[in-house]
């Protein structure tokens, strides 16, 4: 809930305002400036296995436009890509290849788990031998969605979490970064 | 446990007579989901096509075995996802075949009211798909603009946007919104006038008809064809929407469904072919065995033949008239 | 030393730095592209000498054109990614001494030819004056060895135009025959 | 008429003034680095901003708007973003190659800057042949895309920079052309000549059909030069992932991706500057009070303006045609603006016109949306969250009505969990003993798993006793999945009376 609220404000560029005669300074830490930018610059990988993928079109398309939040340079090379949407099932053929798409990643890389089939095998978690039950067994995912597919909306709710967690310095790296320092 | 198996080919080096092989997939922009295409190429032309399928093999058919005849059916939607309305009628239609069960004319009437939607939906798509597969991201934008009143109808009507699970063996899971004919009626003037500009943008345009002319044995033809089955499905709708009759939406079935001894089968015309299914019971509360005709893989298998010759470029033309939908392909 | 002599100096020795890696390198790619940043020194040298048309040929010529060739038939040769063997020690030492003895020649020719100090006369590079002199008829016009050069150039194209042409059903069958 | 000549003069006096000549010049040409640098990264800022602009209003929809005031400083967070990604190189690539090349692209759109006239005596270097000069080193930074795309180790890379080898190297010949028949109008190869000699009119205006249909070659030549959509087969995404950029990423990508628009600018820039006549403002033969008023007009703004209506119509191609094929891109190169086939002059002719009138016939539908902002259909989650209206019967979760005693009407029959075809839901049940001392069976918990719930509403046709239902909520996004199981009874609750 608590989430839901700051999502529903978007801050603009971070940093105080001080008012001095003749125009104001903007005071701002480096840190939060870079984060700023990293989440306000999502560029999803093209990457969809099944249905959940083509309501990832539909939030690209008109009606729901991701692009107002600036994710919509869709990179088909992993290495351009700053965020991983899991669109749909993974089976344990397509496994080993999800995790080269993710090593083929720069970073700092971001993964999102759409859908019931990306979080846990979904409508196949009991009685198929082929579905991996859950792509976090596989890469680390920062962000889950449920839902089967979840709406364009549910996806966008789930990007502007993502952009609130990397705001905030939940992230696997920034923590990770926090520890080494 | 993943990563013990090495699954993509190396194919660093150059095959025989400097021809260069390389994997397209199963991440590529071009094979719409989880295909592996290893391609031979010649410079630029084609020389062989293999794809490799399993990327998103979930053994449908075989869960299908331990699901009921009402589980069975919400499995279909995943399969075929454009059409997964026309999958759910094909196992629905099966189940009352075999039960013979007789289902109410208000429940077929909208049975294929939403189907043809479907259809037209899945063809929105996949105009949009085949122009961005050509490098024209607009037309995409506009499809879906008719795409999502479809998809607000089926939202309204069934309460999801893409895996129905409306039709249930016997007639339909519930009765249609109160607005649904006025809807369906605001989409078919919005559509007739929007046709023209497909038209306008993709199938009149010239660099789409030279991409897609004489590119394997689909051509600019059958680009029109799919708009001509747009318009036949805009007349069917238009034909029953206002003819709905009154009366149940499900006709009288048993709390648990039982098929009887024996084989099963039956047919639809999916959004890309005929889709057939195939069941042997035991008697039982659940299939014996369950086999599903895909029209995408019978698609698939086409490519190679068609594709021969023809530069790479034409592979994306000819991938994107075949409209490939992979899980509905490995299922 | 004026910035100019500087300006002079750091270009001929980028000119010979790129030429010398260009021979000296084990990969076929790379050394290609030594020889482009060679080039692309001449330019640099020539608009050094405020003779800009030149310089600009000498890109557009050697640069877009000539180095782009040898770059694709790089591409088109198989093995344009392996390093090449290590050339055996006898053939670098006789190669050094070669090249030794090829500048000492040129050297001592420069040197005994005494030039003329001509930098009273005007020198006017403007592109009509080059355009009249290619087409001059006079005693120092450079018509005939621009017309003998495009007659080489259509040699050139008529021989690309045949290696390019594809091969009739007739040929290849009979092809196929003999391969049998 | 204001001018930038002013400032360029006032400059070197006060330079002349304080130094030796020598060093006047070094500090002069540290000045013109450190501009065209800024001159670069701000075009590239808005370059990036408007192509993203454009793209959203042709394909109606609103396009960034939420990162500063209506979405000013996305490309500036995009690029923050793209300097502090990692760099990678891949394994086996030529590492030193493989840094270089972005730098020679981004070299080459620099020493183009030079000759372009910013405005009236507002230019880096009027050398004497200006047009030549640029055709010259534009044709270097096909090398750059060729060392990119060799050095990658990749082949999808490989490919693509031997079709933009192929590419840049033909289309360089009619974009030659198309600035030889401005030169021979002129008779200079000197860029402000070349506006002088427009004082009195623009070419495209005073050069009648051969300055248009130079004009148009041009265009066509320099899209297809720069690698745009319809000629974006270098990095045809559909096709070769991202050409032979695949394997860049962070700030070496950004160098490409800028290098990409600055190269734009530039030929859009000489494009006004040939055919529009670059900083010259609008002159029609004797109307003095007309030309007086457009004098008016500083120079710099008619040349950004041209330069920018160029830019926009090469936008305008890339969001409304679809690519070419690798061989027709080579026939049109060759068959067509450079007519050497044996083709009739009629079939030629039809050919060209039924082409062209297919063309303009998608830009006039693109233009109408991009003009008709009233058609844009976006709806924007989550500013409309409050009145975003849901479908009643949207399958978003299960959950189960209270009421206000805290009552639910579940009786822990089970029938949901037999119908859940992949056991989303678990009945934990547990007797309660009433107050007559008799068992009954109730429900301890209802765990509902979101994480596996497929929505098919089979559970909720099941139950008897209409205590569950389906609810129309979505925004479920979490960072934890254990948090995606719930217990759908409350706390406390009980059976409503009276239910079986």
């Amino acid at each position: 809930m608590e989430l839901k609220e700051k999502i529903a404000g978007n801050e603009p560029f971070p940093g105080i305002v001080h008012d001095t005669p003749g125009g104001g300074i903007v005071v701002s830490t480096f840190d939060s400036i870079i984060n700023w930018a990293r989440s306000n610059s999502l560029w999803p990988l093209s990457f969809a296995t099944s249905c959940c993928g083509i309501e990832m079109m539909s939030t690209a398309s008109a009606k729901y436009d991701f692009s107002r939040f600036g994710f919509e340079v869709a990179r088909a090379s992993p290495r351009q890509a700053d965020v991983i949407i899991i669109a749909g099932t993974i089976v344990n053929k397509m496994a080993p290849v999800l995790k080269r798409l993710y090593d083929q990643m720069a970073d700092p890389k971001y993964v999102i788990a759409m859908g019931a089939c990306a979080i846990s095998g979904g409508p196949f978690f009991y009685n198929t031998y082929s579905v991996v039950k859950g792509a976090d067994h596989i890469i680390p995912v920062d962000v889950y969605i449920p839902g089967c597919p979840p709406r364009p909306e549910a996806l966008l709710h789930s990007l502007i979490s993502l952009q609130e967690k990397i705001k905030l310095g939940m992230t696997r790296e920034q923590i990770r970064g926090e520890f080494k320092g | 446990m993943y990563n013990q198996t090495e699954i993509i080919k190396d194919t660093s080096e150059l095959g025989a007579d400097g021809e260069l092989v390389i994997n397209m997939g199963p991440q590529h922009p071009a094979t719409h989901g989880v295909l592996h295409l290893v391609v031979t190429l010649n410079g630029e032309t084609i020389k062989k096509i293999e794809p490799h399928l399993g990327y998103i093999h979930r053994s449908i058919e075989k869960m299908c075995e331990s699901l009921t005849y009402r589980q069975f059916i919400y499995v279909t939607s995943r399969m075929d996802y454009l059409s997964s309305h026309i999958n759910n009628l094909g196992c629905a239609l099966l189940v009352e075949k075999g039960m013979q069960i007789e289902v109410p004319d208000r429940a077929k009437y909208v049975r294929v009211i939403l189907s043809e939607l479907t259809r037209i939906a899945s063809h929105e798509l996949w105009l949009g798909a085949m122009a961005m597969d050509l490098g024209a991201f607009t037309p995409f934008f506009y499809a879906f603009r008719e795409r999502e009143m479809i998809t607000d109808i089926m939202e309204d009507t069934c309460g999801a946007r893409l895996t129905m699970n409306y039709i249930v063996p016997g007639g339909l899971m519930y009765d249609i919104h109160p607005d649904f004919q006025k809807k369906v009626k605001a989409f078919i003037t919005q559509f007739k006038s929007k046709v023209t500009e497909y038209e306008d943008l993709v199938t009149n345009n010239v660099i789409f008809q030279s991409r897609t002319k004489g590119v394997g044995i689909l051509s600019a033809e059958d680009a029109i064809s799919y708009g001509k089955e747009m318009n036949q499905s805009i007349r069917i709708i238009e034909q029953l929407i206002d003819n709905i009759p009154e009366g149940d939406f499900v006709g009288k079935t048993k709390n648990v469904l039982k098929l009887p001894k024996g084989e099963f089968y039956t047919r639809v015309e999916t959004a890309r072919g005929e889709f057939g299914v195939y069941v042997v019971s035991e008697g039982g509360t659940t299939p014996h065995r369950i086999k599903f005709r895909s029209p995408g893989f019978s698609n698939l298998s086409v490519l190679n033949h068609i594709s021969v010759g023809s530069k790479i470029g034409d592979l994306m033309a000819s991938m994107g008239t075949l409209d490939l939908v992979i899980p509905d392909i490995d299922r | 030393m004026n910035t100019s002599t500087i300006i002079f100096y750091a270009i001929a020795a980028l000119i010979l730095g790129a030429a010398i890696l260009a021979v000296t390198t084990l990969k076929i790619f790379r050394s290609a592209i030594w020889l482009l940043f060679s080039l692309v020194g001449i330019a640099a040298l020539y608009f050094w000498m405020q003779v800009e048309f030149i310089a600009a040929i000498q890109i557009v010529v050697y640069v877009g054109g000539i180095v782009v060739l040898i770059i694709f038939s790089i591409f088109l040769t198989q093995q344009s990614g392996k390093e090449m063997a290590k050339p055996a020690t006898s053939k670098m030492i006789f190669s050094a001494l070669a090249a030794l003895f090829g500048t000492g020649f040129t050297f001592n020719l420069i040197n005994h030819y005494g030039f003329n100090n001509i930098s009273a006369a005007p020198f006017n590079p403007s592109v009509d004056e080059i355009g009249m002199q290619m087409l001059s008829t006079t005693s120092h016009g450079f018509i005939l060895p621009f017309e003998v050069v495009s007659m080489l150039l259509l040699a050139a194209m008529v021989g690309c135009i045949v290696i390019a042409m594809k091969p009739t059903e007739a040929t290849i069958v009979h092809l196929n025959k003999k391969e049998d | 008429m204001f001018s930038l000549e002013g400032i360029t003069t006032n400059v070197q006096d006060w330079l002349l003034m304080k130094f030796n000549p020598t060093m006047a010049l070094a500090i002069e040409c540290v000045i013109v680095i450190l501009l065209s640098i800024s001159l670069f990264a701000i075009l590239g800022l808005v370059l990036v901003l408007m192509e993203r602009k454009v793209a959203a209003h042709i394909q109606i929809r609103l396009g960034p708007n939420r990162v500063g005031p209506g979405g000013m400083f996305q490309t500036v967070a995009d690029t923050l973003k793209l300097i502090m990604k990692e760099g990678l190189t891949p394994d086996k690539a030529d590492k030193f190659l493989f840094n270089l090349a972005p730098f020679v692209v981004m070299m080459v759109g620099m020493l183009l800057l030079a000759p372009i006239a910013f405005a009236k005596n507002f230019q880096i270097w009027d050398i004497n042949i200006g047009v030549l000069y640029i055709s010259s080193v534009s044709s270097l930074s096909v090398i750059g895309i060729l060392m990119a795309g060799w050095a990658s180790n990749n082949k999808y890379s490989l490919l693509g920079a031997m079709r933009s080898g192929a590419q840049i190297v033909s289309y360089e010949l009619s974009a030659g052309f198309a600035v030889l028949t401005i030169v021979v109008l002129t008779g200079s190869l000197q860029i402000s000549e070349i506006i002088n000699a427009q004082q009195n009119g623009w070419w495209i205006f005073k050069g009648h059909i051969p300055a248009v249909i130079a004009f148009v070659l041009y265009i066509i030549a320099v899209t297809a030069e720069t690698n745009r959509a319809p000629f974006d087969l270098a990095e045809a995404e559909s096709e070769l992932t991202a050409g032979f950029h695949t394997e860049y990423s962070g700030m070496r990508f950004a160098l490409f991706f800028l290098a990409e628009y600055i190269n734009i600018f530039i030929v859009c820039a000489i494009g006004a500057t040939l055919f529009f006549g670059g900083w010259m403002p609008l002159h029609i033969g004797n109307w003095e009070a007309f030309n007086h008023i457009m004098d008016y007009i500083p120079s710099s703004v008619w040349f950004m303006g041209k330069t920018f209506f160029l830019i926009f119509l090469i936008m305008w191609f890339r969001w409304t045609f679809p690519r070419l094929r690798v061989d027709q891109l080579l026939n049109l190169e060759w068959k067509y603006l450079l007519p050497i086939r044996n083709m009739f002059l009629k079939e030629y002719i039809t050919d060209v016109l039924t082409g062209v009138t297919s063309l303009l016939k998608g830009m006039r539908k693109t233009g109408y949306y991009f003009t008709h902002s009233k058609e844009i259909i976006t709806e924007q989650y989550p500013d409309n969250r409050a009145t975003l209206l849901m479908s009643d019967r949207f399958k978003g979760e299960v959950v189960m009505p209270h009421d206000a005693n805290n009552e639910h009407t579940c009786t822990g029959c089970t029938a949901c969990e037999l119908a859940c075809p992949n056991g989303t839901i678990k009945v934990v049940t547990k007797f309660e003993t009433s107050p007559e001392g008799k068992k009954k069976k109730a429900i301890d918990a209802l765990v509902y798993r979101l994480e596996l719930c497929t929505m098919c509403n089979l559970c909720i046709v099941a139950c008897p006793s209409d205590a569950i239902k389906m609810a129309p909520n979505f925004e479920h996004s979490v960072f934890d999945r254990t948090k995606l199981t719930k217990v759908l009874n409350q706390p406390g609750s009980k059976i409503r009376e009276g239910i079986e």
